[in-house]
């Protein structure tokens, strides 16, 4: 195990990428990182799942077969894709309320995120969670919850299992912009800091926190130096642009790898839709109107594609064929599954006790399970 | 009397103790968003300026430590925390500090804070998003808690809370919103601590608490077309609760059923219910039944949510169940049995479990 | 058995689940003080490590939530409060996380936590330094809670909450920690949910919490002095408590007391004084009695504190005062007189007050 | 009201005194910052004046006549007096476990405070909160209170309050190094730059937190930056210099007062003193026995002293003769003083219910109430 006193360079990592708020024009070659071009497609495709995925999710919830709230992560499809294409395996990713894309980009099951969000007993939650709460063991996704900041203590705390048992795993926290309004993110930080842990913490600035945009939440528009304080090494990248992402993802699960400890990552982005539902938002906040029709030229799916265009790749919609179908099966099988027995409702409440805790309520229970 | 729903009841609550006392502002999250607080703060910010209505950071705790803190500096603050879930990161400045500074230097200080907590449940939101902790609120010495069920109350009991000199927890619960009632136009003050009597009846005493107080009335109604005549108190208050008031009825009835919204051990019902066992025992016929939620998160499936809240067929047979108890007697009634405590379970690593070959002798 | 200390058998069940379980470590602050743990800890970062026994800074909320992920992530963290009080910082990764993984994803992950909470009161501490706050944690689905109250359960009952797969609240009390008794050497488990009988008696059931059980075996022997013939039950788990052990004893007796450290008002007690009254009913011969905290937080001086914390002859005379209403019937117990709900009192600047000419009613 | 958004300049502030955690040999001219001399006698006296309160409430301590937890003073008594001789009467103050500094440099009267401590009935708090719950309203100190940064969000309350209200006042909050590590620390400061509140927020850092040096529990010495990342500017000063407190404590509140929002003051100090009770913990941290030597040689009572001395005050012993006769006759007076009435338990428990909430357990009150 790492020393735990010590100074940590704060200038480990030198890829911040500083990027106004409202976009540039989409350009082509973006962050000139040599990311490999089969990789670029697969990053691609990635995205594509996600994006197809959380428009069939929109339509669920409008048309009442989602009944739980979904926070939608279209135009932020970039963030997942880039950061968990530099994890392993092994390495586990925490979320919270804005997960979907988390899930997806680690490969969780599309039909096991459909079924979850129309709440059947074959979600990847067992109809427990609903969007809002994922799990996915067998691809690290160790779990999402949507109290914001939830989750990044526990991240760090997966951290300090690998570090005492000599793994060589990373644990990656997603997050929001508005989450670093919660204390216990700067306390995670300094412990981060400290015990030197494996830890990438991926702050995703969509520069919204539910309605409010940033500058009604701070005065200073410096993210990516919230850690500065504890030690933390932070750096800001273009949150649209895949390869940008990958690259500084890389650098930091590499650190974080080889003992190095945590660093934050500030990605740039909005998110197309509204804080929940499928709606736009265009309501609350400043500028939201403006700075939507700006971003969304700056759509990170498409810039990919032209990406991948002028690279010469010309076969893209054969994957978005599949993509399509795969989409389509998924959602049908997760149609078709069955809701959780009514009589499921006390299990699971303290584990391995299959008949959950005893009932207060005797003759309700006997009710229930009579339904 | 116009009638108002829940919402706009406390909506004009807050709008016109924003308008009598320059002492009163609004501190909490979603304060600015047309749908944040379904409509119970729709506009304010415009019409009191968002200096007084202020919408906060992420940041529950410090968001009610200021609050705290501008009520010993004089100010009548009411801090707003859209879920109660949202709300256990602010239990320093709730029990620590509010609750108990009146005590800690002997009277000489006040803290007249108002901590309003939504409870926001159902629609599939889960365990994080569901959670009714009054219970929490109730077991500590210094605060007041005040659940209102209707729309008259809600903005009472609003202006009650803003009036006393002590932290006091509102508690409204998004499942009353919509609900439309009498509201008087002029501000009033619901007193803290008193019930209201919603049915006056004989038979059997039904207290409700929040919507429970409702789902009472409705099956006070049910238990009329057989013929039991009960007595439906909306509890209103629970802390002080009115115990003058709870006692006296069923003192009359023998028959006590309490519906809390509430988890079941340590909750409300756990409070009144060995209340009245205590203190009316010679009048009571049969034991008080509590209806409650299981003692279980909120699930979300549709199918585990219809499960998981009870609905005024559970009060109505409690009810029976106790009036079923005086005329065939203890042996008719299923005595609740335990499960026990469950037993130890397979460990992740069993190799690496504890030597268990001890077991410690317990007398 | 040789003898040890409660703090002492606290100890060796640390060094013994650390040398036995390569997944145990403990973070939290004081770990490396000489006095901060009261012995309780002592060397244990010399002999282990500091990498397994990690002092905090002070961040409770984090370092809780770190605890919970190692949890998740296969270990058996130890998590440390040295006060329970401080721990309200704590709340959302105990109750809304740790409490509710294993539910919310439906038994696919479990949360294999201990969170030692320690009470440290008297002294002159006060308000801020003295909570016993069990009754939350009974309160919230998803945890249990343990409150030894001997060297004997205080090592076995560490035992059992390091091996059950779910987050366990451990809460020690410091007055019980010079406590001597029997400690067997080896590691061995007191099963979580049983309560233990620390004398077998016929008249009456006073059931005790940590120390509250120490003065309730003293109660015993008082009243064995006046020929009555008291059980003593040792709940030692709150969450699950031993329902079949209470009940069956009670329905001997007929009489009860319950002796809780904690606030009155939705307390353990009230729990357990409900479901007795339920679910004995027709055996119980007197109303349950409640001998509790007073429902104010911990004053300082030394009067004060003398008045505050209950003695064995307060348990004593409940059981009195039960036992009367038998030979006695009820017109000679003095039924207690709630005060009602406090009076709408003066504020800092009457002119400012709401409007109250309008008074709402009520049914 | 001043506008809840915008920029923070950084650079307010400009008078940051970097000292080593080893102080130097003790300099006559220290700061540089010119102090009146009447005022740096009056500085003296206050100093004097805790020293003295705090070496008997050691000896009370010792003796057991003092039974609360006692968190001595003695080492920082520079901060309390620079800070609060830059304060006005209508400012508040408010602080943590060890704050008879704090209390006593506002003003507050002797013999409160040590019947306070005592447990008795005419003690400030009125017997009920011991030498960890001071109030003295009369000189603005609103409140001080042992959860460890419990009172940080309540002083920018109070600040807020006078925002709202438009008074010219200021809100203090005094706290330790290991502060800083609890995470509505900076919640606060977010909200405290965001709403531009008239706080001053000093930071007396005397390198521990109870038994734990400071690199036990972070990486980085730069506790005066903490509030950088939120738009709090802050400086760094020797809080064993007086009159550099004095001067920091200053520009702090005039710019607060002037609108211009909060500050962050780290005072790098040393308690002579254990964490709790009149020992001198020597067998706890890193380094401490040293670093106590070094900085009793740092003495800022001594300092001032000196300082005074080479500026030609000779008179000084009449003030030591006249603090020692006041805090003897404060000292009787409170011991003689009575304790509470066992009765008055339940009384406060709600403010102006004077009965306290309903008693639970009748039997027993009627007990309590016949002793
Ligand atoms: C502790 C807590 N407080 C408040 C909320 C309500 N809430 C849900 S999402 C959200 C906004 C979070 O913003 P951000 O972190 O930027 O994430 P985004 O929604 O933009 O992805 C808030 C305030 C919550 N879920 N948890
Ligand atoms: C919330 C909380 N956690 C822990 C403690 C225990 N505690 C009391 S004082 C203290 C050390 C604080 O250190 P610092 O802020 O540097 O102040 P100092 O004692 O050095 O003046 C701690 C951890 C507490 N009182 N409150
Ligand atoms: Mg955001
Ligand atoms: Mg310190």
């Amino acid at each position: 195990m790492a020393t735990f006193i010590g100074c940590v360079m704060l200038s480990n990592l030198s890829i911040a990428v500083e990027t106004e708020i409202r976009p540039a024009r989409p350009a082509v070659q973006t962050s000139g990182i040599a990311v490999r071009r089969a990789e670029l497609r697969v990053l691609w495709r990635t995205m594509l799942r996600i994006r197809r995925a959380e428009e069939c999710i929109a339509e669920l919830a409008e048309a009442g077969q989602a009944r739980c709230p979904c926070h939608l992560y279209i135009g932020q499809e970039a963030v997942a894709a880039g950061v968990c294409a530099a994890l392993r395996d092994q390495d586990s990713v925490w979320g919270g309320h804005r997960s979907h894309g988390h899930y997806l980009a680690r490969g969780g099951s599309l039909e096991g995120l459909f079924a979850e969000v129309l709440g059947k007993a074959t979600g990847c939650s067992g109809g427990r969670g609903g969007s809002m709460h994922l799990l996915a063991r067998e691809v690290g996704i160790l779990g999402t919850v949507p109290i914001v900041a939830g989750t990044v203590p526990l991240a760090a705390g997966a951290a300090l299992a690998y570090q005492l048992r000599g793994e060589p795993r990373v644990a990656c926290a997603f997050f929001g912009d508005g989450t670093l309004e919660e204390g216990h993110m700067h306390e995670t930080m300094n412990l981060a800091a400290l015990y030197r842990l494996p830890l990438l913490l991926v702050c995703e600035n969509n520069l919204y926190s539910s309605h409010l945009h940033w500058s009604e939440r701070r005065v200073l528009d410096n993210l990516h130096r919230a850690g500065e304080f504890h030690g933390v090494p932070g750096v800001r990248v273009d949150g649209n642009d895949v390869e940008a992402v990958l690259a500084a993802a890389r650098a930091a699960a590499h650190r974080a790898r080889e003992g190095g400890g945590p660093t934050l990552i500030e990605c740039r982005t909005f998110r197309f839709r509204g804080h929940v539902g499928p709606s736009t938002d265009l309501d609350v906040g400043v500028k939201r109107r403006d700075a939507l029709d700006a971003w969304l030229e700056h759509d990170p799916l498409l810039r990919c594609e032209e990406c991948l265009r002028a690279l010469g790749f010309e076969d893209l919609d054969g994957d978005t064929a599949s993509v399509e179908q795969e989409t389509g099966a998924a959602l049908a099988a997760a149609e078709a599954a069955p809701f959780p027995e009514a009589a499921r409702v006390l299990k699971h409440v303290w584990s391995s006790n299959p008949d959950g805790p005893y009932s207060p309520d005797g003759a309700r229970r006997e009710a229930l399970c009579a339904r | 009397m116009r009638a108002l729903t829940y919402a706009q009841a406390i909506r004009e609550a807050h709008a016109q103790l924003l308008e009598s006392d320059p002492r009163v502002f609004v501190v909490g999250q979603g304060l600015w968003s047309p749908w944040y607080a379904g409509g119970s703060l729709e506009d304010l910010d415009q019409r009191f300026g968002r200096a007084r209505i202020l919408d906060s950071p992420v940041s529950e705790n410090a968001v009610t430590g200021l609050a705290v803190g501008a009520a010993l500096a004089g100010m009548r603050p009411i801090v707003f925390h859209p879920r109660m879930d949202f709300m256990l990161l602010a239990m320093d400045p709730i029990v620590n500090q509010a609750a108990n500074w009146s005590y800690l230097f002997a009277g000489q200080v006040q803290v007249p804070l108002v901590v309003r907590a939504v409870v926001n449940r159902g629609g599939e939101q889960g365990a994080q998003h569901s959670q009714a902790l009054h219970a929490f609120f109730m077991h500590v010495p210094g605060l007041k808690v005040v659940m209102p069920a209707t729309p008259a109350d809600a903005k009472g009991l609003l202006a009650a809370a803003v009036a006393d000199p002590n932290p006091v927890l509102y508690v409204d619960d998004r499942w009353l919103y919509s609900d439309s009632g009498p509201v008087a136009e002029d501000l009033y003050i619901t007193p803290i601590g008193q019930a209201a009597v919603r049915r006056a009846g004989t038979d059997v005493t039904l207290i409700g608490i929040s919507w429970m107080a409702k789902l009472a009335l409705e099956a006070a109604q049910q238990l009329a077309l057989e013929g039991i005549d009960a007595e439906v108190l909306d509890l209103r208050s629970l802390k002080p609760w009115d115990r003058p008031a709870v006692l006296a009825s069923v003192r009359k009835t023998g028959h006590a059923v309490v519906a809390d919204p509430g988890w079941h051990t340590c909750g409300a019902s756990a409070e009144i219910a060995a209340t009245i066992a205590q203190e009316a025992f010679s009048h009571l016929r049969a034991p008080v039944e509590r209806v409650t939620l299981p003692d279980a998160p909120a699930p979300t499936s549709r199918t585990e949510e219809q499960a998981y809240y009870p609905h005024a067929g559970h009060i109505a047979e409690a009810a029976r169940r106790a009036l079923r108890w005086r005329t065939s007697g203890p042996d008719q009634y299923p005595e609740q049995r335990s499960e026990g405590p469950p037993e130890q379970c397979p460990e992740q690593r069993p190799e690496q479990r504890p030597d268990r070959r001890r077991e410690e002798a317990t007398a």
